[in-house]
């Protein structure tokens, strides 16, 4: 793949292709188990019976090598940032980044000398789910707005700066 | 599952003591089964844990020094997110702190609100822990089947204060108002349905011969040693001390209801949950006698516009689903509180791992772990 | 059709094997002689020794070599790496291998003009099924090898578990 | 001659194909049917009620970044998973799935079946080790424990049948089954194979390997993209395989119950579902064993109880046969 | 038809790099490997044997071998293990434990 | 007895046991400690003469024996240290307070220990009579700098080991110091 990366012209086979490629991505985003705080319980409440993230395909993966997003949810305290650094060195490109929850989008009520203000200071952040902690919902809101992302992402064309 | 200072790569380099060199495994600071941001460095020899070492703090937000800077009512929210998985337990906690400063007369259907809200916010903690414990030992089901009721805690919670994970519910002189007729009728249905409920967790559990075997006999602590880690809660009772806050240092409502305190004779991992999953009955029972007894009459006394109480300092401890749960309060006569120090559940009991897991397998370390049933928020405040 | 398959599969095996004894790396050794096994049950098959074949991979890639790797695993070998590899004798050692060949070549040019080696001759081993000939030829002629091989066995099996076993005492 | 290979070859592909993409739907079933046992729907937004999910999921992970671990054994992490893989897939060129439906006979069949399953703990071994990682070590050297010694409860189990079948050629046990199934004759053989079965492919309650609450995910914790779709597609392919095993040997393989005309493959098909249902079933249910527990249900549980099958299969063969 | 000449002269040369890897290598490990190495050699000889003189005892001696070496690496490997335990050595010529 | 008793900041309740026609909560208590080790309690409170409010202020040399007597005597009993803290009092000549609260489950009672140090000043690490002080101890040297001797494994726990301040005191800013700076990464470092 990594040779005709970004590098082809629009047209029918390279636009079918990468919307192709955008659906199969869509439909399979496997976050990380990567609870820090409420939130992740509200994360595991998406998970779970009610709200069944498995409809969208998304299922849980213990090791960032094998997921395709992570989502930070919860309060990113300075101790924690080296570790979410890391891990998300660790993810497989192409990966994306849902920081859940006001804590991990701006330090939330929280702003004092340990905590950091915002997950988006380490790592880069794709969709912010607002809330305290965001409903399940919320979360899933946040994971259909990551499919629409990535829906207009391209692959093998050139990207629209550079065309 | 990654680890943090050194690389989780094996160093295979030459031991400095002859013999087989310990594997250093470094568990968290994001590992499935740590339930959080708790990271376990285990020193094992094959599969046998010979040293276990806990770093926590990766969820230290400060909350205690925020707490000296707003004030009393602006704190209620914080202690919201200390132990996200029973809020209202929390609010309780702080709320009767700052209550014992005064000499208020709260009205008596508050009580009885206070403490049903509090048992329904220790089903939904024992029910998450159940959750993420059979999980950790492998069974799948369980947990989805634990969220499926915890979800209808949640509805009511929603129902009586408007959110589901971080209520607030409480405030200080009794409640905000006065909780809607649906929410009781809704956790009349719920209690109906419930014990069945947890029959279920048991058909799946409590005679399972592989969970019997992963948990009997696993983490064993006698009554000495878990009071000298002050171990507190489930853990104490399973070896068979009946120490229960709701019964020694009865609050809010509790003089009032009929309820037993569960203990264990082993201590083991194995009698936690038996312990936990009776609790679960009895909360039941409580719930039941206090919508039998809820009185009518206001929410609330009245309060002062600011709270400042007299300058002095207390200790007030309430029977948290992990364990005992209090805060030590200092005020010096302002709207602020001089000192706020919570006194963590997760985090005293979490200092008994060592104990309770060096000589065992690296399976019983995660068991082991479930079974203190902590929760990072309030650990590292 | 064999004649290729053979080269092949000789090709390998000696490869693999050379190979097996220069690698620093324990691991990589040992999967390379699990390789050597594979193109050795190849040989066999086409020596219409399936049931041996199977044997081979079975309990030699399948068995011996799995101990093989558990046990390195085991051990700390990655120190192994980093020392020297071969002894001072080496010199020694190829001279003393190349005098074999040399012997070996010599006993075997003079051994190929006893007769019944130029003749084939198929018995019982010519049959495809050879699993129950051979069987019956284990379990009636060599029933007694057969059993005491069982003892040897177990005997190692004992011997081994009471040499890897820490001292009960620790 | 050339006609042969190709005839051969078209088969080959054919059944490979065949495997590999009911092999990638057996996930979709997995959690299809887990998530109605946890009161869930499971994928329904892929396609209709979610078929298109396994697709998906197999496209994204052949498209995705493959790490390497810098400090990883480059050479052995690359070849792990494909020695996971293709003793999954080899096994196949055996295994009887209808009368006529079958990609080469061999009279040490069941053996071969055998010999070549028992490969794959070598893949992972490789990966755990290669990975460079000490969950995925830990992963492994479970694992090798593991699965050699259940091959051997493995083995021993199939010995009941074979006794009574006096083959080692799958279509001839088969073929043996044609009045009664083996099952009935030999209920503590197939319990033992069953148990052995989940084990050797690291199935609840025996996934230690990849015990995700204890080490992440076991040996193939550092695997990304297309290498670790190739172990996901290998397990899977080895629960189909070894089920396909047991239908041969002790479920009468492609035969059906008498009187009830449907086609030798349907029959397979029917009983194939039933068996991964349980695999699956199994899975929802029960929580994981120890690993010592596990060494021990092995060695002082199921291995006298096969050898006493054995025994008792041979006395009354020799007695009343 | 593979002449057993043939069959003769691969064991033969795989007998020769065993033992050439026992006498020249220090790790423990590799030796006993190439022991294994030796032993499969002999194998083949057997199995030629067994081929060319259409008589199954060749492949009876060869699962015996199997069997041995089977034994072998049991045996070996728990020595090197209790050896690699108490010393951390791995190398042959530093196993001094009966030298004076 | 009870002659140096004081008060702490305002309740006000301890010294007034001698006019007082009720004795004051804790005395029980209090009578023990004195006569097995006179002039240990300098102080003796409790928050509107509450049972569960005790507070005794102890000399610090007095520290661990009285611990100690208090675990193991029949008629105290107080098995469980509950919790460990400690209070900056700027202000203050002793600007330090360790707080330890006791549990006794037999006796269904609660005291509150207290002792009061100068900035430095170290205090006798209670872990050989209740382990649970362990963590408790390291939390008070990370979050207020007070070093606790004799303690098996005195290390940060909260915050990381390179924080080199101690926040909970209360001249250290709520927000500001002690922050770190990360930078973005642009592109992922192969292999980690």
């Amino acid at each position: 793949m990594g040779l005709i990366d970004g590098k082809l012209s629009d047209n029918f086979l390279t636009t079918k292709f990468d919307s192709l490629v955008a659906w199969a991505r869509k439909s399979s985003l496997w976050p990380m188990t990567f609870g820090l705080a409420c939130c992740a319980i509200e994360m595991m409440a998406s998970g779970a019976a009610r709200y069944d993230f498995d409809r969208f395909g998304v299922i849980f993966r213990a090791t960032p090598r094998q997921s395709d997003v992570i989502i930070i949810a919860g309060t990113v305290t300075h101790k924690m940032g080296d570790a979410i650094l890391r891990v998300y060195n660790q993810m497989p490109e192409p990966r994306w980044v849902i920081a859940m929850g006001n804590c991990a989008t701006c330090g939330g009520p929280y702003a004092n000398y340990a905590v950091m203000q915002g997950v988006d200071e380490i790592i880069p952040v794709d969709v912010y789910v607002p809330g305290c902690p965001p409903r399940p919902e919320s979360l899933m809101w946040g994971v259909m707005q990551l499919q629409k992302k990535i829906e207009q992402e391209r692959f093998v064309r050139k990207s629209i700066s550079a065309a | 599952m990654l680890d943090v200072e050194s690389s989780q790569r094996v160093e295979r380099g030459p031991s400095t003591v002859p013999g087989t060199e310990d594997l250093v495994i470094n568990m968290g600071p994001q590992h499935p089964s740590t339930h959080g941001v708790l990271r376990v460095i285990l020193k094992m020899d094959g599969e046998t844990v010979t040293d276990v070492d806990c770093d926590i703090g990766y969820l230290h937000r400060g909350t205690e020094k925020i707490g000296e800077n707003i004030t009393y009512t602006m704190f209620i929210p914080y202690t919201d997110r200390l132990d996200y998985i029973a809020a209202p337990s929390s609010n309780l906690a702080w709320v009767q702190t700052v209550e014992s400063l005064f000499d208020w007369e709260i009205p008596p259907r508050a009580l009885f609100i206070r403490s049903m809200v509090a048992e329904l916010s220790r089903i939904a903690s024992h029910l998450l822990w159940l959750a993420t414990h059979a999980l950790d030992i492998g069974a799948m089901t369980v947990f989805l089947w634990c969220f499926r009721e915890r979800e209808m805690v949640l509805d009511l919670f929603e129902r009586a204060f408007g959110a589901r994970l971080t209520v607030n519910a409480f405030r200080l002189g009794g409640l905000f108002q006065d909780v809607p007729q649906e929410f009781l009728d809704d956790t009349r249905a719920f209690i109906e349905i419930f014990p069945s409920r947890i029959d279920d967790y048991e058909t799946l559990l409590t005679e399972n011969r592989i969970w019997l075997q992963r948990t009997q006999g696993v983490g064993v602590i006698s009554a000495e040693d878990a009071m000298d880690l002050a171990l507190t809660g489930p853990i104490l009772r399973s070896t068979g001390v009946q120490w229960d806050l709701r019964r020694a240092k009865p609050y809010a409502a509790y003089p009032f209801l009929d309820f037993v305190v569960p203990v264990g004779e082993n201590g083991d991992v194995y009698d936690r949950y038996l312990v936990r999953v009776e609790e679960m009955r009895q909360s039941t029972r409580i719930i039941e006698q206090c919508l039998d007894m809820l009185p009518d009459g206001p929410v609330s006394c009245k309060t002062p516009r600011t709270i400042k109480p007299p300058a002095g300092e207390v200790y007030h401890s309430i029977e948290n689903p992990k364990g005992e749960f209090g805060f030590y309060l200092v005020s010096d006569g302002t709207e602020t509180p001089y000192r706020v120090r919570i006194r963590p559940p997760s985090f005293i009991n979490l200092a008994g791992l060592k104990k309770l897991s060096v000589g065992g397998l690296l399976a019983d370390v995660i068991a082991i772990i479930g079974s203190i049933d902590i929760v990072l928020g309030e650990c590292d405040r | 059709m064999e004649l290729p398959f053979f080269y092949l599969f000789s090709v390998g095996i000696i490869g693999a094997s050379i190979l097996m004894v220069t690698r620093a790396n324990v691991i990589h050794a040992a999967l390379l002689l699990v390789l050597t096994f594979f193109f050795l049950s190849g040989v066999y098959v086409l020596a219409g020794a399936e049931f041996l074949a199977v044997v081979q991979i079975l309990l030699y890639a399948g068995g011996i070599m799995v101990l093989y790797l558990f046990s390195i695993m085991l051990m700390s070998v990655d120190v192994a790496v980093r020392l020297r590899q071969f002894h001072r004798q080496t010199i020694f050692a190829m001279a003393t291998a190349v005098l074999l060949a040399l012997e070996i070549w010599m006993v075997l040019s003079r051994g190929t003009s006893y007769p019944a080696f130029k003749s084939f001759g198929w018995g019982i081993g010519a049959t495809p099924g050879n699993v129950e000939a051979l069987g019956s030829v284990l379990y009636t002629q060599f029933l007694f090898p057969f059993e005491v091989a069982s003892v040897l066995l177990l005997a190692a099996m004992i011997g081994a578990i009471v040499l890897a076993k820490r001292t009960i005492d620790r | 001659m050339i006609a042969e290979i190709i005839a051969a070859t078209l088969k080959i592909v054919l059944v490979l194909g065949v495997v590999s993409l009911v092999v990638a739907y057996l996930t979709y079933l997995e959690r299809k049917i887990i998530g109605h046992i946890q009161m869930r729907l499971g994928p329904m937004r892929v396609g209709w009620h979610g078929l298109l999910q396994p697709i998906a999921d197999g496209l994204k992970l052949f498209l995705k970044e493959d790490i390497i671990p810098s400090r990883a054994d480059k050479i052995v992490f690359v070849i792990a998973p494909i020695m996971v893989l293709v003793p999954a897939f080899v096994v196949y060129s055996v295994l009887p799935f209808g009368p006529n439906f079958y990609i080469t006979q061999v009279n040490v069949g069941l053996f071969l079946v055998l010999a070549v399953s028992s490969l794959g703990v070598f893949g992972i071994v490789m990966a755990g080790w290669a990975s460079n990682s000490k969950y995925s070590l830990l992963g492994a050297l479970r694992g090798a424990a593991q699965m050699l010694s259940y091959e051997i409860f493995l083995g021993f189990a199939l010995i009941g049948p074979l006794m009574l079948a006096g083959s080692l050629n799958l279509q001839n046990i088969v073929q043996a089954q044609s009045d009664v199934w083996f099952v009935f004759y030999q209920p503590l053989a197939f319990i033992v194979f069953f148990i052995a079965a989940l084990a050797e492919t690291n199935r609840v309650p025996f996934d230690l390997p990849e015990a995700e609450t204890e080490l992440v995910a076991g040996f193939h914790t550092e695997y990304s993209g297309m290498k670790f779709a190739f172990f996901f597609l290998a397990e899977y392919a080895n629960i189909m395989a070894v089920s396909t095993v047991g239908i041969a040997v002790f479920f009468g393989g492609w035969k059906g119950i008498p009187g009830i005309p449907l086609p030798g493959l349907v029959w397979y098909l029917l009983k194939l579902g039933a068996i991964i249902f349980v695999f699956i079933w199994i899975r929802a249910t029960l929580p994981r064993y120890r690993y010592d527990q596990l060494m021990r249900i092995g060695w002082k549980f199921m291995f006298p109880l096969v050898i006493a099958n054995i025994f008792l299969t041979g006395l009354v063969k020799l007695l009343f046969l | 038809m593979v002449p057993l000449s043939h069959y003769l002269a691969l064991g033969a040369i795989m007998f020769v790099i065993g033992v050439a890897g026992v006498l020249m290598r220090r790790n423990a490990i590799i030796i006993l490997m190439s022991i294994e190495l030796m032993l499969n050699a002999v194998n083949i000889t057997f199995v030629g044997f067994a081929r060319q003189l259409g008589d199954l005892t060749g492949q009876v001696f060869a699962i015996f071998v199997i069997t041995v070496a089977a034994a072998e690496a049991a045996v070996g490997l728990a020595i090197l293990i209790a050896l690699n335990r108490d010393r951390t050595i791995l190398n042959v010529d530093e196993v001094n434990l009966l030298k004076w | 007895m009870a002659d140096e008793a004081g008060t702490t900041e305002s309740n006000g309740e301890g010294s007034a046991e001698t006019e007082a026609p009720k004795t004051p909560p804790g005395m029980d208590l209090r009578n023990l400690v004195d006569a097995e080790f006179p002039g240990a309690v300098l102080e003796q409170s409790a928050y509107e003469d509450r049972e569960d409010e005790v507070t005794f202020v102890l000399k610090v040399d007095y520290l661990l024996r009285v611990c100690e007597y208090l675990r193991n005597h029949p008629a105290a009993s107080f098995k469980i240290l509950t919790d460990l803290t400690a209070a900056h009092y700027l202000e203050n000549e002793e600007p330090f307070q360790v707080i330890y609260q006791l549990v006794s489950v037999d006796h269904a009672r609660l005291l509150r220990l207290k002792m009061k140090i100068r900035d430095g000043q170290e205090v006798p690490s209670v872990t050989e009579i209740w382990s649970s002080a362990n963590w408790m101890e390291r939390e008070v040297y990370d979050l207020f700098g007070i070093s606790f001797a004799g303690h098996p494994d005195l290390r940060r726990i909260l915050l990381p080991e390179d924080w080199g301040s101690h926040p909970f005191r209360k001249d250290y800013p709520l927000e500001g110091r002690g922050e770190r700076i990360y930078s973005k990464p642009t592109r992922k470092e192969s292999g980690e």
